[in-house]
């Protein structure tokens, strides 16, 4: 692995940043619309561009898993919750607090030092995605070989998660 | 050693007995308390074994020690033992447990849940025989703390009066003290990178600084001054006392008061030598001026066991002046007053819990006038008690007070005049006890004789009753045979402090 | 290929996630922000995963064990903001204080 | 197990027998408590027959190397005196069957009379000082359930109150005195430590100094004396029994146990006389001008046991125990006969008594016996033993004792005093209860039964025949000076001596004479001064003033204290904690956000602390 510097770009890099880009675009979109809605459209944007970038690293199953549960189920779910809460249809200046500069100015310290942590620490790191490949059947061989016991601990976790769901949403006449 | 399994067993039993409460369905209500009974006569057992396993020729020594790491990167370790010191106050931990235990069989204070108040009861057990078993700091404090919840809960929810503020005064004021005990630990932790406390004892707490050892001693000696308690730490003992219910009281005073002047002859004398030294006259002074106040503001008060709480106050002051004197007899004269004050102590609040049962309070005002004649058996044993507690030779309680002022005649720190001075004082002290239990006497127990009588003592309060009574005839005739047990104990202590003096 | 590159994109996700999250009233919304900053963390989690070629592909199965979770935890959170919803008929976090005591 | 210490426990056993069956019958009650003393006394005459004045019988305590308990010390001084106490309270306990027989509490009032005994006993055999030490305060707390056995009488509740604190109040010096014993000679044996003690006058002084007062408590010598009177509220039996075998017998028993280390301190005997002398006189006068018939008898007690302490003081500890052992006959019949007197008229007041002497002849007769020996006449056992206290204060107004003559002289010339006061209140007493007319309330009195009136009469043989004792073949003598903290030296007789008694006889006939001319005259308490003299020169207020109020304003004030200060001080903290905590409170106002984004930026603080860290 030959040490590079940052500004001589292959394609595999290129991708990437490409794909990062309409990702932290579509992130910010999400948290600056004024319409609930295409908050969540965003979202769809943002993530499955993540997606892409985790097939950019070969992680295959991961990818795809990101596709079905975000982009196929959550955001789905998000919007349904929209629906029953009666989410404003169009633009709403409603939708952001008044703390924006305290907020701001938060997100821009942690993001500053932690990049800058980043950038110091992995400038000239490189990764070699030569010859790997994490398909379903690694994934699966690796979880159900090293990661068994707490994959049944989640699903124990998601069982839970299902019931508590169910009861939290009976209405109160039944309780 | 064979008999390793002994110690923890001890714990662990009335441990398991407090989950069972808490797991044991709404069913559990009606045989709940038998199954404290059964519990604490196993322990009572377990204790009567230790008792026999236990060797009185190396009494001095820890025996049955159980050790096992526990959190080596904080230097905690699970470290268990007894010795000449501590089983005798394991003994009456385990005796008063089971005298409540038989006590609560049919009465339950308001109101009632058995249940729980077994589970409290149990785990209460725990954290008192844990604290003087207890070989480890950190384990010392835990067990020390583990006492407090369970007492806020039966303070709180089955006391009486003003109990809710009652409740919170006592656990304010002991976390108080108890966190600055835990900071002096730590002094002593960190200074000594050790928090065992034979290694310590042994000379290891010895060789800290002598402005390390005043400022652990101050630390520790305050967080155990309050539970003692020492005047003027004492302001949550009467609250606490007249609010709680009477197996409360009971161990409150029987045993939870021991811990304090226990972590002081356990932990703070041989550990740190030379700041007790410095400090033993102002703990003498603090010591005298509590029998005094204690016997004085026993006599104005009007409330039975504002009364006895405050005489504790006083009886505690011995137990601390017997401390300060840091001599063998003075240290043997606190622990014989440890114990003589639990058992006497616990009857009189026994007795009185009685007396509130049948009329409904302790307030002079409220209380018929002649117990002697409306039950006489029940009178004889408050004016038993009382006589036990105004410290007549014969009895137990005697024995502290006068091994205390002979300890105060020839004491190991250098200011000998200003100790015999406290004699003299602490002597007043046990006449002025005279004076307030005589007081209580005539104003409960004689007068004219009542158009009604009160049920006389029934057959399961003699049964929780007698083991007190028959210890305190004991022990007051034959003082000795606790003696024979700390004496060995006491003396590696003294010899501990003996060569810290100048 | 650059480990910058992936670690960045996780740091801007993290980042603008914890902007949405402190600025945003809406409940969903802030729901929606969460689980950028879970996405940012994966993302790093991918790429250390596949910068040490790891056997076990720990950081992979991790990744697959945080969506799980998310999925959960949008499923409860829905959940509980429906039933504030149905108490309050409005979901704007910052009118919903009743935990607060009031100064004595 | 030595004898002693049977002889000590046989009665405490009978004790706690009686309070726990005694509830059941009242004849096993009395058989209990009958029988325990029996058997003491049964003990006590096996310890006479070893002879124990010719080798005292040492027996060694339990628990060696800590706190060793029960040491016992059998010589002839503790031999006798064991002998007296056992018989009169064997008398006493069989004298009560009869006087407490309407009594509900019977069991428990012979319990404690029996724990009496042994209480005593547990101080005359006493061979390490904690043993003594539990038996004196034992008996301090007998005698306060006994006088206030009638607690439903409030005259008896407070006598009994003040009995306890009054002689527990000399307890502080006793026990400080014990203390600085053991602390200063390391040793709780009696022997041991009296030798050492005697040995070093500092310590000698000190410690026989305050073991004084406890003396002056327990024997009711000035300034703790007031309790004694106030005792008679208790039943007639108990006072015979406080009076003559127990409390106030310990006192001067304990001078006697320990004498050689107060014959070391002079000081301390000079004080001890002129106590005496104080006491003595004044309690004697007082008695004059009493109107109750136990009330007389009281304060003769306290007159009398003056006469014992200051023959300690001149030295003549023979003499003091002779007149201990001769008083306590004597005493014990004169109250048991005014018990009698009580018991069939109902009243003890001398103004309802008169011309009993028909009517009850036999407790006349005994009565009459008994005041001729507390006068002191020729030849009843008081005019030995008070001629031999004479003897002994004329023998230190020579110069012969440890003490200066001219303690010597006071204390001859105030006993001869009082001998003349003495006769004319016993002669008073005398005329009041048995000569005159009747009283209406006296009509149909009859003797009172066989049960009560054979211990007068048996008491009446010593009370005549014990002076001979001291005589010509000097018996007593030589059981009573052989002691384990002296050498054996030869008993002399205590002979009276030509002087002193001319004196005595003299002042008898001169009070006896008084009372005799002045016997029309009304004597009880009158005017201002009567009733001052009569109140025991107003002693008791000025207890009330100088300690009784001082303490209940210390009181108050500490009782206010904790109400206040400190109690504020504990609400402090509560209040304190709450200010802290709304203090802390204020930035928390619901904004869930809000604290989101503290977090963060505490978490970037954070990071940056650390990085800088590193990094330098």
């Amino acid at each position: 692995m030959s040490e590079r510097s940052l500004l001589s770009p292959t394609g595999v890099d290129i991708a990437f940043t490409l794909l990062g880009l309409v990702a932290v675009a579509a992130a910010l979109m999400v948290v600056t619309t004024k319409q609930i809605v295409h908050a969540a459209l965003w979202l769809v944007v943002s993530l499955g561009a993540v997606a892409g970038c985790y097939l950019v690293l070969t992680a295959e199953f991961v990818a795809w898993m990101q596709v079905l549960i975000y982009l196929g189920a959550v955001v789905v779910l998000l919007l349904f919750g929209m629906m029953l809460t009666r989410a404003p249809i169009g633009p709403s200046e409603e939708l952001t607090g008044a703390n924006r500069v305290v907020s701001l100015f938060a997100a821009l310290a942690i993001t500053a030092v932690l990049g800058v942590l980043i950038v110091d620490a992995f400038a000239t790191t490189m990764i070699d995605i030569d010859g790997q490949k994490s398909t379903a059947s690694v994934m699966g061989a690796s979880l159900f070989r090293y990661w068994v016991l707490p994959f049944e601990a989640l699903s124990v976790l998601l069982l839970s998660a299902l019931v508590g769901a169910i009861a939290l949403s009976q209405s109160d006449e039944e309780a | 050693m064979t008999s390793s399994w002994l110690l923890p067993a001890l714990l662990v039993v009335p441990l398991l007995g407090a989950l069972a409460m808490l797991l044991a369905g709404r069913g559990a209500e009606r045989w709940a308390t038998w199954f404290g009974v059964g519990v604490q006569s196993a322990g009572l057992l377990l204790t009567l074994l230790v008792m026999a396993q236990f060797s009185q020729t190396q009494s001095g020594s820890m025996q049955m020690v159980v050790e096992h790491s526990w959190i080596p990167e904080l230097l905690v370790d699970f470290r268990i033992g007894v010795d000449g010191i501590s089983l005798p106050l394991v003994v009456l931990t385990s005796l008063l447990g089971w005298c409540a235990a038989v006590y609560a069989v049919r009465r339950v204070a308001e109101p009632g849940r058995a249940r729980a108040f077994v589970g409290l009861l149990l785990l209460l057990q725990v954290g008192m025989l844990g604290t003087f078993m207890a070989l480890d700091l950190i384990l010392f404090f835990l067990f020390f703390e583990v006492v407090l919840a369970p007492m806020w809960f039966l303070i709180a929810f089955w006391g009486s009066g003003e109990r809710r503020r009652s409740a919170n005064t006592f656990i304010l004021y002991t976390v108080l003290g108890s966190v600055v005990m835990l900071l002096g630990f730590l002094v002593v932790i960190v200074e000594t990178g050790s928090a065992d406390m034979v290694a310590l004892a042994n000379g290891l707490g010895a060789q800290m600084s002598t402005s390390a050892q005043l400022t652990a001693a101050l630390l520790i000696l305050g967080g155990l001054a309050v539970k003692t308690p020492m005047w003027p730490l004492h302001t949550w003992l009467p609250d606490a006392h007249t609010a709680a219910p009477t197996v409360g009281s009971v161990l409150l005073a029987g045993v939870l008061l021991k811990m304090g002047t226990y972590g002081m002859v356990r932990i703070v004398v041989p550990t740190l030598p030379d700041a007790m030294v410095s400090i033993a006259p102002y703990l003498a002074a603090f010591a005298v001026i509590g029998i005094l106040y204690g016997a004085l503001a026993s006599y104005g008060q009007d409330d039975l066991k504002r009364v006895i709480a405050f005489s504790s106050v006083g009886h505690m002051g011995f137990v601390l002046l017997g401390i300060s004197t840091l001599s063998v007899v003075g240290i043997n004269a606190a622990l014989f007053g440890n114990i003589a004050h639990g058992l006497i102590t616990g009857l009189l609040f026994f007795v009185v819990g009685g007396i509130k049962q049948r009329t409904g309070s302790t307030a002079f005002a409220d209380l018929p006038r002649s117990l002697y004649a409306s039950a006489p058996r029940l009178g004889f044993l408050l004016g038993f008690a009382a006589v036990a507690s105004l410290g007549m030779p014969g009895l137990a309680g005697f024995w502290g007070e006068f091994l205390a002022l002979v300890g105060a005649y020839h004491p190991l720190v250098p200011e000998r005049l200003f100790y015999r001075v406290l004699l003299v004082l602490a002597a007043m002290g046990m006449v002025l006890a005279a004076a307030y239990f005589l007081k209580v006497l005539r104003r409960v127990g004689q007068g004219p004789a009542p158009e009604t009588l009160l049920d006389d003592v029934a057959t399961d309060e003699w049964l929780s009753w007698t083991p007190l009574v028959a210890l305190i005839v004991i022990l007051g005739v034959a003082p000795f045979l606790l003696l024979q047990v700390t004496e060995p104990a006491v003396r590696v202590v003294v010899e501990s402090v003996a060569g810290a003096l100048p | 290929m650059h480990l910058s590159l992936p670690l960045l994109l996780s740091v801007s996700l993290f980042g603008i996630g914890v902007y949405g999250l402190l600025v945003r009233r809406n409940a969903i919304l802030i729901l929606m922000s969460v689980e950028l900053m879970l996405n940012g963390v994966n993302v790093s989690l991918v790429a250390f995963d596949v910068y040490w070629a790891d056997v076990l592909h720990a950081g992979q199965s991790m990744v697959i064990f945080v969506i799980t979770i998310a999925a959960a935890e949008i499923g409860l959170g829905l959940a509980i903001l429906l039933l504030l919803f149905r108490a309050r008929r409005t979901i704007a976090i910052d009118e919903a204080t009743e935990l607060h005591e009031e100064a004595s | 197990m030595t004898a002693a210490l049977l002889m000590v426990l046989v009665p405490a056993v009978a004790a706690l027998l009686g309070l726990l069956l005694g509830g059941m019958s009242r004849p096993l009650a009395a058989a209990i408590a009958v029988g325990g003393t029996a058997s003491a006394l049964g003990v006590a005459l096996y310890l006479a027959l070893l002879e124990p004045w010719a080798e005292p019988l040492i027996g060694t305590g339990f628990g060696e190397g800590t706190l060793p308990l029960g040491a016992t010390v059998v010589d002839g001084l503790a031999s006798t005196v064991a002998l007296m106490v056992c018989f009169v309270s064997l008398l006493v306990q069989i004298y009560s069957i009869g006087y407490m027989r309407e009594e509900p509490r019977y069991s428990s009032y012979a319990a404690f009379i029996s724990l009496f005994t042994a209480a005593m006993l547990a101080v005359v055999v006493a061979g390490d000082l904690l043993l003594l030490v539990i038996g004196w305060e034992v008996m301090g707390l007998c005698s306060y359930l006994l006088i206030g056995q009638r607690w439903e009488q409030e005259e008896a509740r407070r006598a009994a109150v003040k009995a306890f604190l009054v002689t527990k109040i000399g307890d502080i010096g006793f026990i400080i005195g014990i203390v600085v014993l053991i602390g200063a000679t390391a040793t709780t044996l009696l022997p041991d430590a009296v030798r050492a003690a005697a040995d070093d006058p500092t310590v000698a002084t000190v410690a026989s100094g305050l073991i004084l007062l406890g003396v002056l408590g327990k024997s009711a010598q000035f300034p703790l004396h007031a309790w004694l009177p106030d005792a008679m509220a208790g039943p007639s039996p108990v006072s015979a029994l406080i009076h003559a075998a127990t409390m106030v017998a310990a006192g001067v028993y304990v001078v006697a146990r320990l004498y050689p280390m107060y014959l070391a301190a002079p000081a301390i005997l000079t004080a001890m006389a002129v106590i005496a002398c104080v006491t003595m006189l004044g309690a004697a006068v007082i008695a004059v001008v009493q109107d109750d018939l136990k009330r007389v008898l009281a304060w003769s007690t306290v007159s009398q046991l003056a006469y014992m302490v200051a023959a300690l003081a001149l030295g003549a500890r023979d003499a003091a125990i002779f007149h201990m052992l001769s008083h306590a006959f004597s005493k014990a019949l004169l109250f048991l006969a005014a018990g009698a007197v009580i018991h069939a008229v109902g009243s003890g007041a001398l103004r309802e008594l008169g011309g009993l002497r028909r009517s009850m002849p036999v407790t006349f007769i005994t009565m009459t016996i008994g005041l001729l020996a507390l006068v002191g006449v020729f030849p009843l056992a008081g005019f030995f033993s008070k001629e031999s206290v004479l003897v002994a204060a004329e023998h230190a107004a020579h110069g012969d004792a440890e003490v200066a003559s001219w303690v010597g002289w006071t204390v001859l010339v105030v006993s001869i005093l009082t001998i003349a006061v003495t006769a004319a209140y016993a002669q008073r007493l005398w005329l009041l209860t048995w000569s005159g007319p009747r009283r209406d309330s006296s009509s149909g009195v009859r003797e009172v039964p066989a049960v009560m009136f054979v211990p007068l009469v048996v008491l009446v043989v010593p009370a005549v025949v014990f002076g001979f004792s001291a005589l010509e073949r000097a018996w007593l003598p030589t059981w009573i000076q052989a002691t384990v903290t002296e050498p054996l030296g030869t008993a002399e007789a205590l002979r009276p001596e030509v002087a002193t008694v001319v004196l005595s006889v003299v002042a008898v006939i001169v009070g006896a004479g008084a009372a005799l001319v002045f016997r029309h005259r009304e004597t009880f308490a009158r005017g201002r001064a009567g009733s001052f003299v009569a109140a025991g020169f107003g002693f008791d207020a000025v207890y009330q003033g100088l300690v009784v109020r001082p303490f209940l304003v210390v009181v108050g004030w500490v009782t206010a204290f904790d109400r206040s200060a400190i109690q504020r001080s504990v609400s402090g903290v509560g209040v304190g904690t709450l200010r802290a905590g709304s203090l802390l409170q204020r930035p928390y106002r619901g904004d869930v956000q809000r604290y989101v984004s503290s977090a963060v930026t505490a978490v970037v603080v954070a990071i940056v602390v650390m990085l800088v860290a590193i990094a330098t």
